[in-house]
């Protein structure tokens, strides 16, 4: 019997894919840095293909949501965010005698600045703990994985889904950068963490140096990149990835078969967490700063475009988004400043209206217009 | 067969003012295939909502089993209902679209059903050769990597029975199995669940008379009417009660579709 | 003696003690007050000015009037004679052809003579021009409040007492006792009764101060609070205990009068506060609620009602200017030039525009993009959020990327204040206008023929269509309807906040909270989420004084809420959202 | 095998730069412009893109710097903070700017700041901003605390004013002025019972700050105004804000209709320029105060002659996205355009575009008549100004009340003043 052409390559299609993702990383992670170091490719160029890099994962941690178990979430940003700021408490605490407050003598105890600004005089309580890199780097998964798993318990366990689902997420991310946004709250207000200066002893700044580290975290994100597209592929494969799935397309049926929905949900939820934590975690060294502004629920709602645009439920998909939507913004952001707005809006607009598989579905669909030729082709319907 | 395995007790079941399930009282038995008959709005499916754990009654008892080893249901919810054993099939197909229909065969097989144990667990070759025989079993073996969701309507209903017998569950909640089907499937889905009662306790829901009688040749009968049960026994008793014939025939219609 | 009687007085607040060394000034050397102001307009330290200026407090000379009034307009000149003298003078009259006018001395007010008794006329620009600043017109304006202890119109005679009150003056009491009199107004009268207690807590003798005390609690009127506090502290360090304690008295009682008030205007401000979430959120519960369409682009809907009222009130005015960007049209709208009463119509007219261009804007968007996504509400999210892009940057290169202003009319911009608590009118017509456009909605949905259909589209399309239901048509005008109550409320928030291209995120995440936590589909929930939210919300302010506090807490509450209620206060069953 | 292919595919990169580099000539200086001209912070910024561009052309009909002819290299950040350090290592790395004007908040210009120390960059920097910072690579053309909010306190209490009610958006500039104020007004003897808007106490319960504190984008100022009003009830008591632009008029609409008005209570605000003012209803705001170090009512013929050929460029040019209507100036405007040319006259006088004698040149002091007067620059960084306290016209202009010259910038107030005892 023949089946359709479709169809067959299930799993052939998700291996490939995954060689693909695998191979374009490893050489990113092994040709970047090394024109880099041969002068061929400029230092910024690596930084930005190194935040890059960290917008992916952000975006893995969405498609994992929501393009593989059905769950919208506008909060990974959050996570992100979170992340972001647990490993911006080591670096703060980094500079130590090396910032400005410091400098002049108006800082003995080596606070971050912008506390002796507010009027502190010691560190509160909870930032001690983060002069340890490992004590730093273990808070980046708990502190966001605590919030994943506490959030997600309550809003699993009463059967909160679809868009209910997202809104609370958003609210909730709404919340968060709320409290962060207030000086009060001693994470730096509006201002967030900035004016990095070491990481395990290695200058961020530094004109001979600074390079060497930035190249080391470019090589640090594309290995973990790297390492969640491994373990992605490693769930997909699994047991749990066909339950995963499944609940996406009908939860109830999975409910009935005995499984209990809410605890799949839960973990996927906090792996997603950790995605993008790391991620996060990544980023601000490599930005150079992390503030509320980057929690809100825009950004959140732009990282799920970015996985709409590449293509969701695929692993190739939110990688090629998040690269290929910042980059655009990069160059759109000098190029059409008044304009560029409107074409990432109707970037937006056209792809959930007419490609909804995203920008991997491209190639199938180009090759399916050419067999058809002629006959009417299916309009895209895409799974709800 | 002296032994109830499922206990349905006064229970009542009111949606916005209607109810639904009205002091229904039901017994079945080890073994037993019990096909259940009604006009629209009996509240058949309300019924298997109540047991499966998808609605709470607001009064009564639903129990599974027998001393020692009871269950009160109306604490439980889905998943720990069906981990009892207590399997579902649904009014219309229910299966994966999305999965090939070996993969919604891997999803209901028997076995633990927790997230590390699915994340770890590996398939043996058992579970393949179970797998492949359920596929012949349903006729489905030519189609195993197919998606379930382009299967026929009846192809889902026998990949959706397959599952339900992956589950290897004691009780068996059957909702119109035959829709969709032909003649010929429909008979042979009457001679499997004939095949499966005595290792399975089974309900039936069905509208197709000529099933009914296939299927409730030897066995017990229950007419449900507004909530409640009208009448309870072999289909010729139940089919020449004044009471089930006004219900069908006040209706202007009986039974056959 | 006399420096002991005194003191007191002096050790009240600055400007009462800098008065009375200007009254000791006075009382020696009797002067007119024309001759003070002279005084006063050729010093030229500002606080030497106004400590003389107040030394006219209390004096009934109605030339006060006159000059101070020359002076806020700019009439006054400093003309400087042959001699070196500087006189001040006012310029009054029309100019003459030299742009001479005539000269009339302060001092004196009469004509400005040259030494041959000719009457001089001179030119504004060559003269020194006596200036003025807001400091000092509020002191001009201070002692001519006190000539309108006589005015005719109530609100000069209260605002007068109040002026004497606080100056704490014993020489003013003659005054006001004559002013009870003969005072009807009740109002004032109670405020006489204030000024007089006022003045006779600076009284030398404790038993005159008790006395007072015993008034001002029984008037409990927040604006003693700092003189009875001040006092209260003195008499403690002058360890007198009879003082100390009807101070404090007087004060629990301000204290209580205090938290009534703010009990009733945190209700009236939670009413409102709800009311305005209510309209903004009204638009969200018939497109997001009754279709299912999750419409990032709410907000900007909002907008369009925003510069709808922005572009009414200009073609009222005097017209206005833009470029359709992209296609490069300029339009050019002529004013209508109107003034007064007229103009101020503008607001109401805006009413009707602002909900048609919404509306229109929403028909187009539900044609050109939402159609197509009904199957699909998660995606129309993300489509709708590109359209919020794309029309907020619309808006920037159509009207600039400046906020503008939209002017208050008259009839919305004042307040009624009833025993304390202040009904600003803009509020109160939001809780007005949130009524009528809720029973409007309501009447739409239930008693029209459209609403049936609405109704009946919404809870099941398929079946809709098949009855020969234009399911299609009907989708159009329910997502037209929906964004049109978004330009309403676009519409009133010109009133209360920032008009500009990026106004509407402002009001999403809480449009789609209330319509959340009401229960997609109900509008009643709706409703009651909107007022439940707002008044949680002031309160929460209230107790925190904290605004950000109390909004994340409502936020988490709202979290915690939907674990117990997962489909919101009143829910209706949705298919498209399961 | 791969640093050959990795050295191939790096002289495709460089040959894609250098096609894009190749306008680069010899008469010309790259300068950055480094303003948001989307998001947020479009709606103040764009002014200032608008203002230097015009200042470009001034400079280069007139020949140029150094002979040299101005060419802009404009960056959107987009209200991304973590974009004004890409940008600006986009700048300094792959354009090579000589010097670089931008920044608005204080987020972005911390965001910035690295990377110009890293780079050795110079910024200059136009608005009113919190102070506590001195950075060899920023020029700060912008008022300090002490050139805006410390003159009108002294203006508020020589009107006799004795309570006083601080309010302000949560972030640093309004958290740091209000700081200062409040140690401020403890010199001069202002009870703590007379300083309105709350405290903020460490764990030990020291007092550490006061004031109100608004989120950004704040909408709903019922609550604070009811506590404004009963604060005020006892007379002479006047608000002291430092809200930032969008909560504005959130804020004046409910100050008008609850019937406060500038003689009952009048509010000075730090963050509302004539700019900001087109989006109030400036008829019922008659009578407020402004503090900046430049007014466009500002009587001088430098002023008039900057004003009129401000209008005249507006009128001609055919720069992208230049609104040409309703146009006003304001103090950053004229920051902006000041900057541009104190980098002139220290580049001439330096006779070099390097930032360290350009630097150099700064410290020595060099002075320039701009629109608001006479600005000097100091070692610091900073500039010594002249500053106008106004009150609002219906019209939206200031009228000028008070001037106090030469006014010498300094960052670092905090722990300045101490309590009077």
């Amino acid at each position: 019997m023949s089946l359709p052409a479709t169809d067959r390559p299930y799993f052939r299609s998700r291996h490939l894919e995954f060689i693909v993702v695998g191979v374009l990383l490893l050489l990113l992670t092994v040709i970047f840095p090394l024109l880099n170091a041969h002068g061929l490719l400029s230092d910024f160029t690596i930084t930005l293909w190194g935040k890059y890099l960290c917008y992916a994962l952000l975006a893995i941690s969405v498609d994992l949501l929501w393009g593989y178990t059905g769950l919208l979430s506008l909060g990974q940003a959050l996570f992100f965010s979170l992340g972001g700021y647990m490993f911006g408490m080591y670096l703060m605490l980094q500079i130590g005698m090396l910032g400005s407050y410091a400098k002049s003598g108006q800082n003995p105890n080596g606070l971050p600045d912008f506390m002796v600004f507010l009027g502190h005089t010691f560190l509160p309580p909870f930032w001690r703990p983060f002069q340890s890199f490992g004590f730093s780097v273990l808070m980046v998964f708990v502190i966001p994985g605590l919030l994943a798993l506490a959030f997600g318990f309550l809003a699993f366990r009463s059967r909160i889904k679809g868009v209910y689902f997202s809104i609370l997420t958003q609210a909730l991310t709404y919340g968060a950068a709320l409290m962060f946004f207030r000086n009060d709250f001693t994470m730096g207000g509006n201002n967030g963490f900035t004016d990095f200066k070491l990481i395990l002893g290695h200058s961020l700044v530094d004109n001979d140096t600074g390079p060497a580290t930035m190249r080391g975290l470019f090589i640090a994100s594309a290995l973990v990149l790297l390492t969640v597209c491994l373990f992605c592929h490693w769930l997909n494969g699994t047991k749990f990835g066909l339950v995963r799935q499944a609940i996406r397309d009908g939860e109830n049926r999975v409910l009935f078969s005995g499984y209990a929905t809410a605890n799949f949900k839960l973990f996927v939820f906090v792996v997603a967490a950790f995605i993008a934590a790391v991620g996060g975690a990544l980023f601000v060294p490599q930005a150079g700063i992390i503030n509320p502004d980057q929690m809100t629920p825009d950004k959140s709602i732009e990282a799920v475009v970015w996985v709409a645009v590449g293509g969701r439920g695929t692993l190739i998909g939110p990688i090629i988004g998040a690269i290929s939507i910042n980059a655009l913004r990069s160059w759109a952001t000098q190029a059409y400043p008044d304009s560029w707005l409107i074409i990432l809006g109707l970037i937006f607009l056209l792809v959930v209206l007419f490609l909804p598989g995203g920008m991997v579905s491209l190639p199938g669909k180009i090759k399916a217009l050419r067999k058809s030729q002629g006959k009417p082709v299916e309009p895209a319907v895409a799974r709800a | 067969m002296s032994h109830p395995i499922l206990t349905v007790e006064d229970v009542s079941k009111t949606y916005d003012g209607f109810k639904a399930i009205s002091d229904l009282n039901f017994y079945l038995f080890e073994g037993e295939l019990r096909t259940v008959i009604g006009p629209n709005g009996a509240g058949k499916s309300t019924f298997f909502d109540l047991i499966t754990g998808r609605a709470k009654p607001d009064k009564g008892k639903i129990e599974f089993g027998f001393e020692p080893d009871s269950h009160d249901l109306t604490d439980l919810n889905e998943y720990e209902i069906n981990r009892l054993g207590i399997g579902r099939k649904f009014q219309t197909p229910s299966v994966y679209v999305e999965h090939t229909v070996w993969d919604n065969l891997v999803l209901s097989l028997k076995g633990p059903r927790g997230v590390f144990a699915s994340l770890f667990k590996r398939q043996s070759s058992t579970d393949r050769d179970r797998i492949a025989d359920l596929l012949k079993l349903i006729r489905l073996d030519g189609k195993r990597d197919w998606k379930a969701g382009l299967l026929a309507h009846g192809e889902k209903q026998w990949l959706e029975i397959g599952m339900l017998l992956a589950q290897d569950s004691k009780v068996l909640l059957v909702d119109e199995p035959a829709a969709g089907m032909s003649d010929e499937e429909t008979h042979r889905t009457g001679d499997l669940l004939i095949s499966l009662a005595g290792k399975h306790s089974i309900i039936v829901i069905e509208h197709d008379m000529t099933f009914v009688k296939q299927i409730a040749r030897d066995n017990p009968v229950t007419v449900l009417h507004q909530g409640h049960v009208l009448c309870e026994g072999k289909f010729e008793e139940v089919q020449s009660d004044p009471k089930v014939r006004e219900v069908y025939l006040g209706r202007g219609k009986h039974g056959t579709r | 003696m006399v420096w002991k009687s005194f003191r007191p007085l002096l050790l009240c607040t600055l400007v009462v003690g800098v008065g009375l060394l200007a009254d000791v000034r006075a009382m020696a050397a009797p002067e007119t007050a024309r001759a003070t102001i002279v005084r006063a307009i050729l010093t030229s330290d500002d606080a030497q000015k106004h400590t003389i200026i107040n030394s006219l407090i209390g004096q009934g000379d109605e030339a006060i009037r006159e000059i101070f009034t020359a002076w806020r307009q700019d009439n006054l000149y400093i003309y400087t004679a042959p001699n070196g003298a500087k006189i001040p003078v006012e310029l009054t009259g029309d100019k003459d052809a030299d742009g001479t006018q005539a000269a009339v001395r302060v001092d004196s007010g009469e004509p400005l003579k040259d030494a041959s008794g000719q009457p001089l006329r001179l030119v504004a620009k060559q003269l020194t021009a006596v200036e003025h600043d807001a400091s000092l017109r509020r002191v001009m304006k201070n002692v001519v409040d006190l000539l309108d202890l006589g005015s005719p119109l109530p609100a000069k005679r209260l605002r007068a007492v109040q002026t004497i009150g606080f100056a704490q003056k014993a020489d003013k009491l003659p005054v006001l006792e004559a002013r009870t009199g003969i005072e009807t107004d009740t109002e004032i009268k109670k405020e006489l009764r204030e000024a007089i207690a006022l003045i006779h807590l600076a009284d030398p003798d404790d038993g005159v101060k008790i006395k007072a005390l015993v008034v001002l609690q029984e008037l409990h009127n927040s604006s003693s609070y700092d003189l009875i506090n001040a006092l209260r502290a003195k008499a403690e360090k002058d360890n007198k205990p009879a003082v100390t304690a009807a101070a404090h008295s007087a004060l629990l009682a301000i204290d209580h009068h205090r938290s009534v008030v703010k009990f009733f205007g945190t209700l009236f401000r939670g009413l409102s506060a709800g009311s305005v979430l209510l309209v903004v959120a009204l638009g969200l519960a018939i497109t997001f609620g009754l279709m299912g369409v999750i419409n990032m682009a709410h907000g900007e809907m909002i907008t369009v009602g925003a510069y709808a009222t922005y572009i009414t009130q200009n073609v009222f005015g005097a017209g206005m200017n833009f470029t359709l960007p992209f296609i490069k049209i300029a339009i050019h709208l002529p004013g209508l030039h109107l003034t007064g009463w007229a103009y101020q119509l503008y607001f109401l007219v805006a009413i009707p525009i602002g909900f048609l261009s919404a509306a229109l804007v929403g028909i187009a968007l539900e044609r050109s993009v939402i159609r197509f996504l009904y199957r699909r509400p998660l995606e129309s999210l993300l489509a709708t959020f590109g359209v919020s892009l794309i029309l907020q940057q619309m808006f920037k290169l159509t009207f600039g990327s400046n906020n503008v202003n939209v002017d208050s009319p008259v009839y919305l911009s004042s307040n009624w204040t009833v025993f304390d608590v202040t009904f600003d009118w803009n509020r109160v017509f939001v809780i007005g206008f949130a009524v009528v456009i809720v029973f409007g909605v309501w009447l739409a949905l239930t008693k029209t023929p459209l609403g049936l259909l609405i109704r009946c589209v919404m809870q099941n399309r398929m079946m809709a269509s098949c009855m020969g239901v234009r399911t299609e048509r009907v989708n159009m005008l329910t997502f037209g309807l929906g964004s049109g109550l978004a330009g309403l409320a676009g519409v009133f928030v010109t009133q209360l906040g920032t008009v500009g291209p990026s106004m509407g995120q402002e009001y999403i995440v809480d449009s789609f909270m209330t319509v959340v936590v009401g229960g997609v589909g109900s509008i009643f929930g709706t409703v009651v989420s909107a007022l439940g939210i707002g008044l949680t919300d002031q309160s929460l302010q209230q107790i925190l004084l904290n605004p950000v506090l109390g909004k994340i807490l409502v936020l988490l509450a709202i979290i915690l809420f939907l674990q117990w209620r997962p489909t919101g206060l009143f829910s209706a069953r949705s298919r498209s959202l399961d | 095998m791969i640093t050959k292919f990795s050295k191939l595919l790096g002289a495709g990169v460089i040959a894609l730069s250098a096609l894009v580099g190749s306008a680069r000539a010899a008469d010309t200086v790259k300068v950055g412009v480094l303003h948001d001209l989307s998001g947020t912070m479009a709606i103040s910024e764009t002014s200032l893109r608008d203002v230097l561009l015009f200042t470009f052309d001034e400079i280069n009909a007139k020949g140029g710097v150094l002979g040299k002819k101005i060419v802009p290299v404009i960056v959107d950040p987009g209200s991304v903070w973590p974009a004004f350090a890409e940008k600006s290592k986009q700048l300094l790395e792959v354009d090579k700017v000589a010097v670089t004007f931008g920044c608005w908040t204080s987020v972005s210009r911390k965001s910035a700041l690295p990377v110009f120390e890293k780079d050795n960059g110079l910024l200059f920097y136009p608005v009113q901003y919190e102070g506590e910072e001195e950075s060899q690579n920023v020029c700060y053309t912008a008022e300090a605390v002490n050139q805006q909010a410390i003159p009108a306190v002294d203006f508020f209490i020589a009107q006799g004013k004795k309570k006083f009610y601080l309010i302000g958006t949560d972030y640093v500039y309004p958290q740091t002025t209000n700081l200062v104020l409040l140690e401020y007004l403890l010199s001069k003897g202002v009870p703590l019972a007379n300083i309105g808007g709350g405290f903020v106490k460490d764990s030990s319960g020291k007092i550490t700050n006061a004031g109100k504190y608004t989120p950004f984008g704040h909408k709903d100022y019922q609550q604070i105004i009811a506590e404004i009003k009963d604060f005020a009830a006892s007379g002479d008591a006047c608000v002291i804000s430092t809200l930032n632009g969008d909560t504005n008029p959130p804020f004046f609409k409910e100050y008008a209709a609850a019937g406060l008005t500038a003689d009952t209570c009048p509010v000075v605000s730090y963050s509302i320029a004539e700019d900001e003012f087109r989006s109030l209803p400036a008829k019922d705001l008659v009578g407020q105060i402004g503090c900046w170090t430049y007014f466009q009512s500002i009587d001088s013929p430098e002023n008039a002659k900057f004003l009129a050929a401000f209008q005249a460029w507006l009128k001609t040019t055919k720069a992208d996205g230049v609104v040409k209507e309703g146009r006003v100036v304001d103090s950053p405007m004229v920051l902006s355009y000041d900057g541009v040319y104190l980098w002139k006259a220290c580049v001439e006088k330096a006779g070099s575009f390097d930032v360290d004698k350009v630097r150099a040149v700064w410290k020595s002091g060099i002075s320039f008549v701009g629109p608001g007067g006479k600005v000097t620059t100091q070692p610091n960084m900073h500039l010594t100004k002249t500053v106008y306290i106004g009150e609002s016209k219906a019209d939206g202009q200031f009228k000028i009340l008070k001037t106090f010259p030469d006014v010498y910038g300094e960052p670092h107030l905090k722990g300045t003043f101490k309590p009077k005892e």
